[in-house]
């Protein structure tokens, strides 16, 4: 059976300075127990990557607020004037990326290949020094995989395999992040017993998943 | 009315039935309520739902929001899927129209509306991706900001992509931008052309059969 | 409300010489209505992009034992002897692409990409004349996007706004394939009044799919 | 126990709890049935699904069948997901171990599996993308054809990947392909190191600790 374990142990097995890829956008879909963990526990120096850094107080925003945060690597940072105070305060870094390009290069990370060759962004300042490549007679940048450390990933439903199904929104890059990273910690709404999550229901197989965090449960 | 709905008002006569359509946050977001519910127009939001409904009215469900994380409802044949797939709808051309707002826009038809350098610097979001790929790109916009003029020679703000934009509407104009420039097509209820160069920065090719905007009905 | 179709008029929208993505492998989720019509108007000179040519007598193998095949791009064709023959003979052409690469091509020709950079095949057979990429000291093959006129793909359910649901294996190369061709017509096992496929079961979104094919029913 | 049942049942040994496991067509597949059930070994077929069983045994589902296209069946906690997401598993990297039968390996460690130029063109299949990828590649084979060696000391048929495979095992020797050669680490029981290299063109290195094969009990 997958090893479940409790927030604070899956914590605990995260290093200072990891490099965590986060699911959600703008909270949704983003594990609200392990973030809350990892403030507690104070892990630091951390590289995220991530689709946005929500809000303050909200999902990767707590992260920001603890000043746990190294550099970002996300699409967005807008909702949250307090990544772009600790970035010009030059507390942190920050790298954006299009939300398009960003997804693809954690797929990459995750399926083997070597980058994404995409049209967006060429001719513009988040193509600048980057490699471009003609084909067919048309421009694309060459944008490399991104794999991390770890990941932390909320779905709706987990069984006691692993396998993931994500509800509505909320999967957004929960999916490919859980491919791409070397230990991969879900936290579910709800644990189910293998078998109750139809086949064609599982949006992430449990072999990807290497922790099942018990949120609400004393370890 | 005010300015913000005479442009969704008019941005929403643009938008075919059946047709599959982003609308960006802010301004962009007012044009769904002026598009009648039987044209079966299915909205994608880029976080991860076509078929994406108004407010949800007290049903709201912590997994579903609009990508301004926003609560929203989900119509009857609505679909939901992960990122990698919302982006491969929009760059893979699969997105009849995307409507967005806008910092400037120049004498090509480019859009800068992801960063100020300096001053602000929320990022691109999904704005690179739509602005590239979706098949019609809308700028839907106040015409000024505070005086200066945001429609000018050329950007002084980098640009979101090097595709031209299909349309700019604001409170005053509807200006199609084209090879040989920035053509006005339509002014808004009691504004002449001249008014709009005003506000202007970059010259406008009147069109021989400049018309008064029409908007669709509240 | 998505156009509904009979098989007949389906068919006939599909002119002779027509590049022509199918669904399936070894014949598991291919619309045989389609490809059964297919033979019935004998559409011929098709170009062909699949996985595999199923068996004589099964799926795509009834359009290469009616020879309306000139040429097929798959990953397989070994368990087609009729194939096999027909390329020695020189009455089609076949491309053979390693089946993860295949189906990444398609996918770029859907989502807009500019090639798939891949490890597989590089130093083989599989990979001369082609370009190879060396990104960050390992070495990639840049395999080009695929397109097609039309898709012929199967369903379990779809939706009167053409909203699809796979099943089991029977989901293979169908969902790519409804991303990367210009038209495509979809053959489900059974129709359902739309909002009776949660959003979440939705693979297909109905905004891919051009035409719903009725099958066994009168145009 | 024939040659195949004697592979399948080395094979077997090398199959770790909780691992992810893909199984050529053929003589591969047989390994699954020396594989306890308490192991929790998760078997992938590359047309989607992870957790396929054995014969379905008067419950087949004609949308349910492994890479041969026969029918299987699936056990509890199966994923079913398209192929693109199935060589994404492969390609990268979270497949333990494949399986797979060969026509030639090489003293590199080589395989040749998928084409005899002139003579038979099947394809390959997904059998290049398993090779590159899998964290361990096992080749499953009888040891030679017709009295023709099969492990040979430079491949005349075009390979599969340039990757070198983990193990190679035969109804006569358990063969570790090394960047000095190829390291024959087990005899089958009754054989003895000479008559493998007998049957074997390519030099074989006799390790110091050359065992006699354990096998998985029926």
């Amino acid at each position: 059976m997958k090893k479940t374990t409790s927030v604070t142990h899956a914590v605990e097995a995260i290093p200072q300075e990891a490099s965590i890829m986060i699911g959600g956008f703008m909270g949704v879909g983003t594990p609200e127990h392990l973030i809350d963990e990892m403030v507690r526990q104070h892990k630091g120096g951390l590289t995220v990557i991530a689709n946005d850094t929500a809000r303050p107080g909200v999902g990767i925003g707590k992260l920001i607020d603890a000043r746990l945060v190294k550099h970002v690597t996300a699409s967005h940072i807008g909702t949250n004037p307090e990544t772009q105070r600790q970035m010009i305060a030059e507390e942190l870094t920050v790298e954006l990326v299009p939300q398009g390009t960003l997804v693809e290069q954690i797929r990459c990370g995750g399926f083997g290949l070597g980058g994404v060759l995409t049209p967006t962004a060429v001719g513009t300042l988040a193509a600048e020094g980057k490699r471009i490549l003609e084909i067919e007679g048309k421009q694309f940048l060459l944008e490399l995989p991104l794999k991390a450390d770890f990941a932390l990933i909320k779905a709706q439903q987990c069984d006691y395999f692993g396998n993931l199904q994500y509800r509505l929104t909320a999967q957004n890059f929960n999916p490919v992040m859980a491919m791409a990273a070397a230990t991969v910690f879900v936290e579910a709404v709800e644990l189910v017993p293998v078998g109750c999550i139809a086949p064609d229901d599982v949006h992430t197989p449990g072999t990807l998943v290497d922790y099942i965090v018990k949120t609400g449960v004393a370890a | 009315m005010n300015g913000k709905q005479l442009i969704a008002r008019r941005v929403a006569r643009e938008i075919q039935p059946g047709s599959l359509v982003n609308l960006g946050i802010g301004l962009p977001t007012m044009v769904a309520q002026y598009v009648p519910e039987e044209d079966n127009v299915f909205f994608q939001s880029e976080n991860g739902i076509i078929g994406s409904g108004g407010l949800p009215d007290g049903m709201e469900n912590t997994s579903l929001s609009d990508a301004g994380g926003g609560m929203i409802g989900a119509l009857p044949g609505a679909a939901a899927f992960d990122s990698a797939f919302s982006f491969g709808l929009i760059r893979g051309g699969h997105l009849d129209m995307t409507v967005l707002g806008g910092l400037q826009v120049d004498s090509q038809g480019r859009l800068a509306n992801w960063i100020i350098p300096g001053e602000r610097v929320p990022g691109m979001g999904g704005a690179m991706d739509l602005v590239t790929s979706a098949r019609k790109v809308i700028v839907a916009m106040i015409h000024t900001a505070k005086g200066t003029a945001k429609i000018v020679e050329k950007l002084n703000l980098p640009m979101t992509s090097d595709r031209r934009v299909d349309l700019i509407i604001t409170e005053l104009a509807v200006i199609r931008p084209s090879e040989q420039g920035l053509i006005l097509e339509e002014v808004a209820p009691g504004v002449n052309a001249a008014q709009v160069q005003d506000q202007t920065e970059a010259k406008l090719i009147v069109s021989d059969s400049v018309t008064t905007m029409e908007l669709k009905p509240t």
